[in-house]
């Protein structure tokens, strides 16, 4: 008796579009496909426009995953709402890393980037495929935010 | 509209530039030192200077950060470090950013500002000022620099690129830098000595001394052969006390070795650059170890950290109290420090080694003609690498580890051409690593080194306090 | 009206207590640990603990002070000091002060406070506190402390006196410290160790090390001899490593030879007691260095000084980033740091010898009887004597002078009773000491040593900041 | 030919009332007597009455030099009206040291010594012979404050 493995589960991984930090995305794409998922990673320095069209090359994509160390997460996704208006990364957006310049943080560094419509901010990377599980166990109307 | 010699730049920014005749008489002016001057005198003193890094998006506020920091902090140079979109050459977006949001900006955005402003701050501290970015093509960046009348820009073809952008060719931020290292040899003609530092600390993380210095070599030579008459290697303090202080002398050595004997060479500590630890107390008392780190390695500059490194970029205060922890090891009261020789010596024998084995194919296979070529073939091709590269045109195939001492060494080569006996040292050294069955775990541990320092402390995590 | 077994002390102070039984009960509540578990535990770890001075005449103020220096500074001990009324038993002018104008107190004036108002610092605080004073006769104090709850009181009837007050006899300071010492050997058989420090800083200026170490093993021998089973052995930092850390090593093999067993003995670092540096950051550089000193030396203790220690006394930022500073050398990092043990050995061994022969001849004399006599006897021949002596009960003839290394050494013996082995290895090492022609020029010279350092610096004189 | 010596010119030295600080006081005996002055040094630890006393047993005094380490050079010295107007200390009285508690010092510390009746403060006290000169060459009338 034969079992066919599942369908791989496929993200979209990547820094946002100022942001050059390597060394977490490299991490986070070892750990994602020990975890069993197929990782598209688009690495540094992706601006939106291309998580846009990787998840148009990959609309079983279950997320796309942004991380942000420089500070600039807030300016390099401000263009979030309008992708979305125009259809596009109809996805969960996850978002993590040093969300705002200085070492003071506050709470609007969340709520903004709420505001442009990020679905998900995690604190820890090791937390990822716990929530893409819970993502996926929902049904698609999102979780209470994390 | 100024021409620049040789420097091909956008021309918008051409454009609103002085004449090239005025900026080199700005240059030349004498009520401050040139940087290459602060450092040839440390040299002499044997005393290193500290320079912290700092940039804010705002103007005012920027020259007040480098007044405080000066005034509290007295560090012999200051910087103005460069916000992320200007290096990666998003002019537009900075001036957005800085429109809309300064503070929201992790540096100075020069080229938005433009030279006015960069002469402005630089006459608002007595120190001389060092451009710090990341730029794979820095070329506007530099005509601003030196129309702003700094003797400082940091960067080269291979270090501010692989760790700085994603894809933008080896050949085309070699030839980026070449131009930028051609106008500094017309400078240093000229009698303006601009000091070119090599930021040897590429993804600040494990960084194997070898590679560091290599890749610092490779883009020295470089540099020297466009007539650069000052060049500073940086090397990231790995933390390991041997190695670094081996890796720090090594730089003379190296230098004398590969370098013509015009070109003044200094080597450069810079603190920890890899994930800092999160309490105050063990923050500070990496800086320190840094700063003793560059006086046992005869160090001419350190670029120091805060404790608030792990969380975000820090205020001026915490800046200064950087710069002091790191001078305060600079005292005559520590003429009694010493470090094991025989170790030191043992290190600096295996990383010359490293060096040449990385370093001299290369220079063989460019036979004397420009090295860019070269470079790129050897990067392609693996035989040069660095770790978790950012960029697509290194192939990220070498694996560090640190061994149970904390040095720096290799959990995989890549395709670097080293000899059997460099790998069996190397090996030799691995043996007792600390271990875990998954590499990743590994790694992770070595990458967070210095966290587990951390629970040494009381649990002054800044986030608490 | 309380009757603490054994002291004698005023009525009006004694009126105010509560009862004995009582107070010992208050003592052995365990939600804070004793100043001699803390210490116990340091010595265990290998880590000294770090305790800044601190005390302002108002309450709230002391309070906000221990508490912020807690928060930044985070010591393991903290300090009440005693205002200079309190400690020469003027409790009516501390109490006018204190009602006139508590900032004009140059430190907590406890005995007009209250024990109720100790406990309440105690109880505003972590760590365990310890009472710092300069008190000839403290038996006040002393009982105010332990009804506060205090487990740590510093002094001795000779340390306390000699740099402290102009004519209190010896046979009064030492009476009024017998009658302490015998309280707190009553409470050790209660299960309450109290520890007792000795100032071994004594004028805190140009100590020879074996004076120093002499004065506090005879005050420790009494209190011994009364019971005492924790006893601090405190010595001020000189500023030569080799001569401190030997002074230090040598507390412990001096106290093997002459007290009991069953008597712990933690040796403390004063860090440098004299003529402070003026300049941020020479001050900030000593203050690390005698946290080195006090690692390398074995000290279970260090009582840190601060960077305004040359202007007067610090608020509580300053005096925190003190703590922080001293503690900063106890990192892992500085593991490979080493002294040269050989020189260190030698300097112990005449350290060692120097102390018998100033200790031995009072001991012999006493026989086994109270030593009090006798080293009141020896102060009176000058055969015991301290320099610049603050009272006109030590003769103060014996005159220091540093080596040409800062090294502390006599450059008139007085009527120290020194073998001609010692006084000809003394002059050994002052050859060759720079010298003016004048003596006086000269020891002024050794007194202001350290502002020497801050010439190397840039004039940042705190005065000017 | 034989010359007589001037006769000796006396000063009283000390350190004020609650302050052990002794180093300094050693230093400046030292320095005057070296300089030819006969000191009566109190020592540490002085009330201003005996002070004056002292001033009493040597009415030829020039000055009683008082040092001040501790902080409370004010809190010691507040007798002093009092007892120049019971018709004592009727003579210079110098302070030197470090004369309040803190490490930021203000004008007010200098002044309210000034209005007890200090006479003059130094901040030197290597200054003490040249201003004792300056005393007795001028006639009695103070000279401008230093
Ligand atoms: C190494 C490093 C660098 C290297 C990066 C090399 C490379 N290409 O990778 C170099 C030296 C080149 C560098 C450059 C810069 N850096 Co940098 N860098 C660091 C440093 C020291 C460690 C980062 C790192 O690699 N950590 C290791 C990885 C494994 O951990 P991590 O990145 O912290 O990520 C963890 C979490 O953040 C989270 N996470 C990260 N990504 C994601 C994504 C998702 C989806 C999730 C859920 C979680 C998550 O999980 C990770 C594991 O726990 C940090 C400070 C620190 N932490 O000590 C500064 C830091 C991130 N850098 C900073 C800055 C500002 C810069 C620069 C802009 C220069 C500047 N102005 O100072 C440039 C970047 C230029 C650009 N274009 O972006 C700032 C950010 C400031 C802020 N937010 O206020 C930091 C915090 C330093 C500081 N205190 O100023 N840097
Ligand atoms: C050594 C020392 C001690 C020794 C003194 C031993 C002794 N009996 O002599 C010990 C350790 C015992 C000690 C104790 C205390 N000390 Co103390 N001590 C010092 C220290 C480190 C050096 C003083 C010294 O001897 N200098 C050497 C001599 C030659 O110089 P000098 O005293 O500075 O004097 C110069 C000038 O002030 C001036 N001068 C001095 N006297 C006079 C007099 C005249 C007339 C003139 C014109 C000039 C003058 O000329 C001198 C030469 O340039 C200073 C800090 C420093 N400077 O680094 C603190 C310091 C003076 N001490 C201080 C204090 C407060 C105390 C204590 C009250 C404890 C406490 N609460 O901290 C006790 C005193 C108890 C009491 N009853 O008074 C404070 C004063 C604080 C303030 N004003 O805000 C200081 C500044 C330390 C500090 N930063 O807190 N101390």
């Amino acid at each position: 008796m034969t079992t066919t493995s599942p369908p791989p589960r496929q993200v979209i991984l990547g820094v946002a579009r100022s942001d050059a930090h390597a060394v977490a995305n490299h991490l986070i794409a070892m750990r994602l496909r020990e975890s069993g998922f197929t990782v598209t990673n688009l690495g540094v320095c992706t601006p939106l426009e291309e998580f846009a069209e990787a998840h148009t090359a990959h609309p079983d994509a279950e997320a796309v995953i942004i991380g942000s160390l420089n500070g600039h997460a807030y300016e390099d996704l401000r263009d979030l709402p309008a992708l979305r208006s125009a259809g596009l990364l109809q996805v969960p957006v996850i978002v993590g890393g040093n969300l705002s310049v200085g070492s003071k943080k506050s709470d609007r560094d969340h709520e903004r980037l709420y505001e442009l419509g990020v679905d998900y901010i995690l604190g820890d990377a090791e937390q990822l495929p716990l929530l893409l599980d819970l993502l996926r166990a929902e049904a698609r109307p999102p979780l209470s935010r994390v | 509209m100024s021409e620049i010699p040789g420097l091909r730049i956008e021309r918008r920014v051409a454009a609103a530039l002085p004449p090239w005749p005025d900026i080199v008489a700005w240059l030349r002016r004498t009520d401050k030192p040139t940087v290459a001057a602060v450092l040839a005198a440390a040299d002499r003193r044997g005393v290193p200077v500290v320079q912290p890094r700092c940039g804010v998006g705002d103007h005012e506020r920027m020259r007040e950060l480098l007044q405080a920091i000066e005034a509290e902090g007295r560090p012999s140079v200051l910087t103005l470090t460069i916000d992320s979109y200007t290096r990666l050459k998003h002019f537009r977006s900075a001036a957005e950013a800085l429109r809309r949001d300064p503070a929201g900006l992790n540096g100075y955005p020069l080229v938005a500002h433009g030279w006015r402003r960069g002469r402005d701050l630089d006459a608002s501290v007595r120190a001389p000022l060092q451009v710090r970015h990341g730029s794979p093509d820095g070329r506007e960046l530099f005509a601003v620099t030196l129309a702003a009348g700094i003797t400082s820009f940091e960067g080269g073809g291979l270090s501010y690129n692989l760790p700085y952008s994603k894809n933008v060719p080896l050949a085309v931020s070699l030839e980026a830098w070449r131009q930028i290292d051609a106008v500094c040899g017309i400078l240093a003609d000229e009698g303006v000595p601009i000091d070119r530092e090599m930021f040897g600390s590429l993804t600040g993380v494990l960084v194997p001394p070898a590679i560091s210095l290599a890749v610092c070599l490779l883009e020295a030579c470089s540099a020297a052969a466009e007539g650069v008459r000052c060049v500073s290697i940086a090397y990231p303090q790995g933390g390991e006390v041997h190695q670094d202080v081996a890796a720090l002398r090594a730089i003379r050595s190296l230098a004398a070795k590969y370098l013509p004997e015009r070109v003044a060479v200094y080597p450069v500590l810079h603190t920890f650059m890899g994930v800092f630890p999160r309490t105050t107390a063990t923050a500070d008392a990496l800086i320190h170890y840094a700063g003793l780190t560059a006086r046992l390695g005869g160090a001419v500059k350190v670029i120091n950290k805060t404790n608030q490194e792990a969380y975000g970029i820090p205020d001026a205060a915490t800046n200064a109290l950087g710069v002091r922890t790191t001078a305060m090891a600079f005292t005559p009261f520590l003429d009694f420090v010493t470090v094991d020789e025989v170790r030191v010596e043992e290190e600096r024998y295996w990383i010359e080694r490293e060096v040449a084995e990385l370093v001299d194919p290369v220079l063989d296979q460019a036979d004397g003609q420009r090295i860019s070529a070269a470079v790129e073939k050897a990067f392609a091709d693996g035989r040069l690498d660095i770790p978790f590269s950012a960029s697509v045109h290194a192939r990220a195939e070498v694996m560090p580890r640190r061994d149970a001492g904390g040095g720096v060494r290799y959990q995989n080569y890549g395709r670097l051409p080293f000899s059997r006996a460099t790998r069996r040292r190397n090996e030799q050294c691995l043996r007792g690593a600390p271990g875990g069955d998954r590499l990743i775990e590994a790694v992770t541990a070595d990458i967070n080194y210095f966290l587990a320092f951390d629970r040494h402390q009381d649990g002054d995590d800044h986030a608490n306090s």
